[in-house]
């Protein structure tokens, strides 16, 4: 597969790591007062769509910067790449 | 040799020939006729089962063995069968030989794709005898018996009989060619190349694409399976532009070859179509030479294309018949390849049997060629689509059945008559080689006025098909489309095509009907030849409820040989569409996957085996290290000293204890650069490290070490080391070595991911600084020569968990720690890599007073499980904080990774493992680790198991072996006595449960 | 019909004419006790131990597309019972002893082939921890050995012992393990289940499921509607999307794993092989291709394909220990998608919505289980408990900490 | 004296003394230089290489001490500059870090970079994480595709582009220095292995 890297360009995965949905991103309150029923489904329930997927790649071959890829299960086409961070700050996370 | 040299040498032997028509015997070539596009100037010799025969430059190993008249080339899988050659291309399911000798040894190598060589080697394979009396020919005779599937209704009783008896036999019958069972001597490499335009396949269609994008500009890579690029326009004798179509290739392949934008790949297979454009290519580079000296054999390529055009052509496919698997009985298409390009014909009375117009256009070649056509049987009742002088054209009818055994001798028609002949011409059209255009999800769709499968779904990103591939079965209609889909495909990219004509052709005669069996035939009639899968076994699996194209295919074999049932399966899969009433199109194939033609699984492995499967990392006192004794053990890719072995040394346990009682006793040198080191930066470093291990981190007082323990998120320990502060802004972090990476690539994602607000930076500095543990009561003291006098190393200023920047041997600058993973007082000291080997020179010059060794892992291994110190063996990631004893460590007081999931009712359980010391109660035996724990006087079952030793080793200190493990509820257990057994090594011994720290429980060494 | 070599001859030598289906093709009732969604290798060995060990014969399984079209036809056909942790290898030896009776108890051939599974060791803490499995594998009743380099150098002489960059120290072998022909396992259990009167019913998806105030009552699927008492998901591989249909979101992802079969070649591998510094394993088949794969490709897929990264990686690493394949010829590449649980093991459970029963998660190792996976589901669905080999193997083990995790890699399942 | 935070105040207590030792500096491949034919590959000397983090907000300040220090701007992602007198090469790999390299003998690279950008950036020397080859030559491309994913075509990959990717399972940062003229570094530890795996691809194709 070949990744667009918003940045650098097209680039062979083979150079990135996989992680998993981009739902990781979304990590619960600590503090909240379901902490540990929010933390298992954080952990481990996942949609596991067969359609677009939107994913976590890891650059550790180039830039080490994480990708949030929106990928098809189905074909593999990639529909859409951002920058994990600027994802994760739109999802409002901070400090 | 460039591009254009190789392309051009390719083909100046035959721009000087004529095409000759006679025949010519040379040498013992009796079927060699006519002129084709060889160069007789170059004879070559090579043999066959040891009997010598000549060839010529242009040759491949069947139309040199054709012209030799040595039909009979090999035994079929399961019959053994005598078959011969069927056709003149990779589809080739039946001439399969053993090439070359001894380790270089290659079976199942088709002879229709093997380039003659001088001094080539063959051999049939998959016969016992000789080729001619294969002994297990008698299975041919119980054929009754070995239809579709017999075996999964046999063989069942007595059961044990299955492993010693009947599947020896199986195993020993099956297979095809044999593996020399040496290492493969020859070299492989990879390579990655892009283009703008991808073409596959050189014939008419493929290098009209080929011409016409790189004309525009584009950057282009034709590759084509074949040494000699043209395609069908080799084989033809049909006209382009007003020259022999040959002619008309090798003028183009030579303008193309001139262009900087075009890279010619001759002898290259596109073998697999995968995400986004990426093609699979296998080069074979030597594969034509007698030996690849030195160079890699075959080049597996990764091409990354924008665009691509398959014009991989068509293949023709037999009509299945009684015993039409006799060698001399070949596709109509490969007798005229045969012919025309090579020279070369497989008899000298031939007959052809054909349900469409191409089959007679073999007849007429041979006609024309001089030879005597015996007749020419259509399976259509119509008019002959040509005139062809003096030839019997049989209409309507059909060959039922023939006769010979070793080779056809003659053939009987539905009409009654027989027919002396030598050879058989058979075509019963041609598929369009799809393959690529499925193996994402492409799924072929039937085309009725072609009666074959033509490209449909969804193709492969960015391909466009063309020519015979796509259903353009003509040779103007392929030029035609050729252009124009690449045209199409660049235009796409941006580029504008320069408008050409198409060169003049003609529009062959193409009209057929479906007629795939001969439904009279009594006989049995082959589809798979390979796999010998016939027309009954199709009806047997229908009749037994294997219906599906998958079952079918599963049930009977077919098309599972080396030639994926190329030639076979279409035909199959029509009888059985018969037989069910669906329509062939309903019916569907099976899924074509990669590789389209086999590819060596030494390719795939380029240069990656031996020792350079993986890179080596090597500590920077190496050098020194194996100048001092040291054997190395590999951890991950670092290699380690293991230990140093001194001279009058026996074993390895003579250095280990010196190595381990002198560094408890005076001072020891280890190198542990290989533990992972992460530089921290940013004004939120604290704050980051707080949040990624399971204790506190933003309190640590600058110029102070912590033991951090971290967490995967589901509340199990990931990874330990130390982390210290050498500024405000400023931590180094340590990670065990087999997690450098892991580790790195989790803080980015917290820093990226999760905690985008933080001002934190990570850069690996793992290989920048040579790290040594300076171990032992004396290792203060030899610090202190090392270490320039300015820095007080006193406990005072220096005290146990204490950091600092200092210089070393007058002004190096360097890190010193004060750690300790072995117990004792201990030091790790860091200087920038280049100095490593000559700072372990210098420690040892300064230690050599105070009796300074060096040691490796398994030293180091042993002190740390006397120290009672977790490594792998212990946090294996299934191991939690509690398990470890350091569950206190894991703050509910603060948002960390991994502290919420840690508090699931069965991760705090109280009668979970703990980690224990064991000691044997026979203090004279050696523990085994991995012996699982059984409270005595119980039974040794899964249920009672009460946990596992992780480490052990022999203890010069204390005199006995210790060890270390994980007892159920172990902290409550001390002093108890339990059972350790290991029944794979079929013992058993009484140990005592202790706490893990067998030395200086109370810490008095290290903090001293 | 029963299967035998008498049968065989008499067949022969009337022309091979009177052969019977292997199986009827019924169409569906409008109601059954139970209903198996996913006619593979997991669901037909469930109708059939329902139906034969059970004594439940109103059963209908269900299957989209063919009959094993799934992940037992698409595998490397081994079989092992080399597990580590209480909550697995009791169930895989189970597993192995059905194994070892299969065909007399389907009287089908399925070429169960105790050839030897051989692990290598490469290290002395990969040695520690083969101790202990091997140590945990004679506690719950199964096999196991360990040899030396020595040995391994006499057994398996094309080795690289010599110039290996991750020397070969030694091996857990278990000689029980060994591999079946997988399509002929299907095929066992359909005939077996269809002679019990299940209805096995082809060309027939699942659309949707029937739930009503908590209850399941049955399937919707292309060839109509059909009551169940009792509804048994068994489609790993497309589990979330079936249990979508639920409403389930599950602790699974899909991915695909690769696998590999080179062209015909007369024995080399005694047993399977399989190289722990590296991503390969390797058997040969009866038929004489070396049958191999490696590690998945990484990327959740519902495609039965994978890329080219995963395929050189696994030849590279078939390279590193036998170089002697080097000429061998990579034959035909297929992928299966897995089930990836989160911890690496399998689920087979009851689920929160009544008569709604679900077994799936066998990463890729659903092929060794598939007896007792059927078993212990059949057990599940006859008695609404947990067979004893399979009490760990629960859908809220998470929530609890419950986790079996053979391999120590948390909760990423494409690490599993 | 070489620091990159303040030192520890360490007074001197007890007694002892620093042997006299000579530490010798001997980085990986340290003097390599061979020629294939028209190819050669030599192992540049005294690269130093300095990481250049920009802190969380502190783009604009970064930038301008760049161009302050260097007199040139720091490059986009994937591209390089040579200062004006070609003394220091910055590339900029990721949207906040940037290497510095620069030959430079002595281990104090840092503070090298530290005096021209102050402390607008966060610094660590790589200088010994790293070690260099630099290759060139015609026909280098033939070499480097046996090896290289990126597209190194002239138009693909101009002079001054930089990529890290991954060749033979060795991580790689590639820098087009020239028009036949690469510099490739990778981690010093494999450094062996790093060259042998460009002298096998040169051999290969030579």
């Amino acid at each position: 597969m070949i990744i667009e890297h918003p940045l650098l360009g097209p680039r062979d995965a083979a150079e990135f790591i996989y992680l998993g949905d981009a739902c990781l991103i979304d990590r619960p309150d600590w503090q909240a007062e379901d902490a540990a029923e929010q933390f298992h489904e954080y952990g481990y329930l996942r949609d596991n769509p067969a359609g677009a997927h939107q994913e976590l790649w890891y650059h550790e071959q180039g830039d080490r910067s994480w990708l949030v890829v929106t990928r098809d299960t189905l074909s593999h086409e990639i529909i859409k790449v951002d920058m994990a961070r600027d994802v994760a700050k739109a999802r409002g996370r901070g400090t | 040799m460039t591009q254009a040299e190789h392309i051009g040498q390719a083909f100046k032997f035959f721009e000087d020939d004529e095409r000759g028509t006679q025949r010519i015997s040379v040498f013992g070539q009796d079927n060699r006729v006519g002129a084709g596009l060889i160069n007789r100037g170059e004879r070559l010799t090579f043999s066959f089962n040891g009997k010598e025969m000549t060839g010529f430059q242009g040759d491949t190993l069947a139309s040199a063995l054709l012209a030799n008249g040595q039909l009979l080339v090999g035994r079929s899988f399961k019959y053994h069968r005598p078959r011969g050659i069927l056709t003149a291309g990779s589809e080739e399911p039946n001439a399969l030989v053993e090439l070359r000798s001894g380790a270089a040894k290659e079976p199942n190598t088709r002879a229709t794709v093997t380039e003659l060589f001088d001094g080539l080697e063959a051999k049939s394979q998959n016969h016992r005898g000789s080729l001619n009396f294969d002994l297990m020919a008698m299975t041919d005779f119980a054929s009754p018996f070995l239809t579709a599937g017999f075996y999964y209704k046999t063989f069942m009783w007595p059961k044990s009989f299955w492993e010693k008896v009947y599947e020896p036999i199986i195993r020993k019958a099956a297979g095809l060619g044999s593996l020399s069972m040496e290492h493969d001597p020859d070299s492989y490499d990879k390579g990655f190349l892009h283009c703008d335009l991808l073409v596959i396949g050189a014939g008419p269609s493929g290098l009209m694409a080929a011409l016409s994008a790189a004309r525009a500009g584009a950057r282009v890579i034709l590759a084509d399976e074949d040494f000699l690029l043209g395609g069908r326009l080799n084989s033809e004798v049909l006209e382009v532009g007003g020259m022999a179509g040959s002619t008309w290739a090798a003028k183009t392949v030579a303008e193309l070859a001139s262009m900087d934008n075009v890279r010619m790949m001759a002898r290259t297979t596109v073998y697999g179509a995968y995400d986004h454009g990426i093609y699979g290519a296998l080069e074979r580079c030597t594969d034509h030479l007698a030996s690849s000296a030195g160079k890699p054999r075959q080049i597996l390529w990764r091409v990354y294309s924008k665009r691509a055009v398959l014009a991989a052509g068509s293949t023709e496919r037999p009509i299945a018949f009684g015993n039409n698997d006799r060698p001399g009985i070949m596709m109509a298409g490969a007798v005229r390849t045969y012919l025309n390009r090579f020279g070369v014909v497989p008899g000298k009375s031939i007959a052809v049997f054909t349900n469409n117009d191409d089959g007679w256009q073999t007849a007429a070649d041979l006609h024309d060629a001089g030879m005597d056509v015996a007749a020419v049987i259509d399976s259509r009742d119509t008019d002959a689509p040509m005139a062809l002088p003096g030839v019997r054209h049989m209409r309507g009818q059909a060959i039922v059945n023939t006769i010979g055994r070793k080779g056809v001798k003659a053939v009987q028609t539905t009409g009654g008559i027989t027919l002396p002949v030598d050879a058989v011409a058979v075509s019963g059209g041609w598929n369009p080689n799809v393959h690529l255009t499925c193996h994402q999800r492409g799924r072929p769709e039937w085309r009725e006025d072609i009666n074959a499968f033509v490209p449909g779904g969804v193709l492969p990103v960015g391909m466009a098909v063309a020519g015979a591939a796509n259903g353009s079965m003509t040779l103007a209609a392929s030029l035609a489309e050729g252009q124009a889909v690449a045209d199409a495909q660049i235009t796409d990219l941006g580029f504008n095509p320069v408008a050409a004509d198409v060169p003049q052709a003609s529009d062959e005669a193409i009209n057929g009907a479906a007629f795939w069996h001969v439904a009279e035939s009594k006989n049995r009639a082959w589809l798979d030849q390979q796999n010998d899968v016939t027309v009954k076994d199709v009806k047997q699996s229908y009749q037994e409820g294997f219906r599906s194209v998958e079952h079918l295919k599963r049930y009977t074999t077919l098309g599972m040989a080396t030639d994926q049932g190329k030639t076979a399966n279409i035909p199959a899969l029509a009888i059985m569409s018969e037989l069910t009433g669906k329509p062939i199109q309903e019916t569907g194939t099976t899924i074509f996957r990669p590789p389209y033609t086999p590819v060596p699984i030494g390719a795939f492995g380029g240069r990656s085996r031996g020792k350079d499967f993986r890179p080596y990392r090597l500590t920077p006192s190496h050098k020194w290290a194996e100048e001092n004794g040291a054997s190395f053990v590999n951890v991950g890719n670092w290699m380690r000293a293991e230990w140093y072995t001194q001279p009058g040394e026996k074993g390895w346990r003579d250095s280990v204890d010196r190595e381990a009682l002198s560094t408890r006793t005076a001072v020891g040198i280890c190198d542990v650069t290989t533990l992972g080191k992460i530089d921290i930066k940013g004004k939120d470093a604290g704050a980051f490290l707080d949040k990624v291990y399971s204790n506190t981190f933003s309190t640590l007082k600058v110029g102070r070490v912590r033991y951090g323990l971290m967490l995967r998120e589901d509340g199990i320990c990931y990874d330990d080391g130390t982390t210290a502060r050498l500024a405000d802004n400023h931590y180094v972090m340590t990670t065990t070595t087999a997690n450098a990476v892991l580790v790195y690539r989790r803080l980015e994602f917290a820093r990226q991911c999760l905690w985008p607000g933080l001002d934190v930076h990570l850069i690996s500095t793992t290989d920048g600084w040579a790290q040594f543990a300076v171990a032992g009561p004396k290792s203060r003291r030899l610090l202190r020569k090392v270490v320039d006098k300015e820095f007080d190393l006193s406990n005072e200023a220096f005290p146990f968990m204490a950091c600092g920047e200092v210089t070393v041997f007058g002004g190096t600058p360097a890190r010193l720690f004060r750690i300790s993973f072995s117990g004792e007082l201990a030091f790790e000291i860091a200087v920038p890599a280049r100095f490593g080997n000559s700072m372990i020179e210098g420690l040892m010059k300064a230690g050599k007073a105070l009796g300074v060794v060096p040691y490796g892992t398994e030293a180091l291994g042993v002190m740390r499980i006397e120290k009672g110190h977790c490594t792998a063996n212990e946090l294996t990631g299934q191991t939690t904080a509690h398990n470890i004893g350091l569950g206190k460590m894991v703050s509910q007081k603060k948002e960390c990774i991994g502290n919420v999931l840690s508090q699931r009712e069965e991760l705090i359980r109280e009668d979970d493992v703990k980690l224990v010391g064991l000691r044997p109660v026979d203090r004279s035996k050696g523990l085994l680790a991995g012996s699982h724990f059984i409270t005595k006087g119980e039974e040794a079952n899964m249920a009672n198991d009460q946990g596992w030793m992780t480490s052990v080793a022999w203890s010069p200190n204390l005199g006995h072996s210790v060890g270390l493990g994980f007892v159920k509820s172990g902290n409550r257990r001390m002093g108890e006595v339990i059972r350790a057994v290991s029944p794979v090594h079929k013992t058993e011994m009484d140990v005592e449960i202790v706490s893990a720290h067998f030395i200086d429980p109370e810490g008095k060494r290290l903090r001293g | 019909m029963t299967y035998s070599a008498f049968r065989i001859l008499k067949e022969g030598l009337t022309g091979n004419k009177g052969w019977s289906p292997a199986w009827r093709e019924p169409a569906p009732k409008v109601a059954y006790d139970i209903v198996i969604v996913g006619g593979g290798g997991h669901g037909l060995s469930t109708a059939y131990y329902l139906s034969k060990k059970y004594g439940i014969r109103n059963v209908a399984v269900v299957e989209k597309g063919w009959l094993g079209g799934g992940n037992i036809g698409r595998n490397t056909t081994i079989i092992r019972s080399n597990y580590m942790l209480p909550g697995n290898e009791p169930f895989y030896e189970f597993s192995m002893k059905l194994w070892e009776g299969l065909e007399q108890d389907t009287n089908y051939n399925s070429m169960v082939s105790q050839r030897s599974i051989l692990n290598l060791i490469h290290s002395d803490g990969q040695r520690d921890a083969f101790v202990r499995r091997a140590n945990a594998m004679f506690l719950a009743g199964a096999d196991a050995e360990l040899a030396d380099a020595a040995q391994l150098r006499r057994e398996l002489p094309f080795l690289d012992f010599d110039n290996a960059r991750f020397p070969i120290k030694g091996g857990l072998y278990q000689r029980r393990g060994g591999t079946a022909r997988h399509d002929a396992v299907v095929w066992g259990y359909a005939r077996g289940a269809d002679q019990q009167g299940v209805d096995i019913i082809q060309n027939c998806e699942v659309t949707g499921i029937d739930i009503k105030d908590g209850v399941c009552t049955g399937v919707q699927t292309t060839r109509g509607a059909i009551k169940a008492k009792k509804v048994a998901v068994c489609v790993a591989g497309s589990s979330s999307r079936v249990m979508a249909m639920a409403g389930m979101r599950l602790p699974i992802e899909s991915h695909v794993l690769q696998a590999f079969v080179s062209e015909g070649l007369k024995p080399v591998l005694p047993g399977v092989i399989t190289f722990g510094a590296g991503h390969f394993y390797v058997s040969q088949s009866d038929k004489g291709g070396l049958v191999f794969g490696g590690d998945i490709d990484g990327y959740n897929t519902y495609a039965q394909r994978g890329n080219l990264p995963v395929v050189e990686d696994v030849c590279e690493g078939g390279m590193a220990i036998m170089p002697m394949i080097g000429r061998a010829r990579l034959l035909r590449s297929w992928g299966g998608v897995m089930d990836m649980s989160m911890d690496g093991s399998p689920f087979i459970d009851k689920t929160h919505i009544d008569g709604l029963y679900f077994n799936g998660g066998w990463c890729y190792g659903g092929f060794k289980a598939t007896p007792a996976s059927g078993y212990c589901y059949a057990h599940l669905l006859a008695t609404d408990e947990p067979h004893e080999v399979a009490t760990q193997m629960r859908l809220d083990r998470f929530r609890r900490g419950n986790i079996i995790d053979e391999k120590g890699q948390g909760n990423q399942p494409n690490l599993h | 004296m070489w620091r990159s935070c303040p030192p520890i105040s360490l007074t001197q207590k007890g007694s002892g003394f620093v042997v006299k030792f000579n530490l010798v500096s001997a980085p990986p491949l340290a003097g390599y230089h061979e020629a294939f034919g028209p190819v050669t590959l030599r192992a540049p000397g005294d690269l130093a290489i300095v990481n250049m983090a920009v802190p969380l907000g502190g783009d604009t300040r970064a930038m301008k001490a760049v161009k302050t220090g260097y007199g040139v701007d720091l490059p986009e992602p994937g591209k390089s500059v040579e200062t004006q007198k070609g003394a220091t090469r910055l590339v900029r790999l990721a949207p906040d870090q940037a290497f510095a390299i620069f030959t430079h003998e002595t281990p104090d690279a840092e503070e090298v970079v530290a005096k021209r950008v102050k402390k607008a950036m966060y610094l660590t020397d790589q200088t010994d994480v790293w070690t260099g080859l630099e290759i060139n030559g015609p026909g280098v491309l033939a070499v480097l595709e046996r090896m290289c994913p990126i597209d190194l075509h002239p138009d693909a990959f101009a002079v001054g582009d930089a990529a890290r990717t991954v060749m033979e399972h060795l991580g790689v940062l590639i820098i087009r220095t020239g028009e036949d003229r690469y510099l490739l570094l990778s981690a010093s530890s494999s450094a062996g292995s790093f060259l042998h795996m460009l002298e096998t691809s040169i051999t290969n194709v030579m």
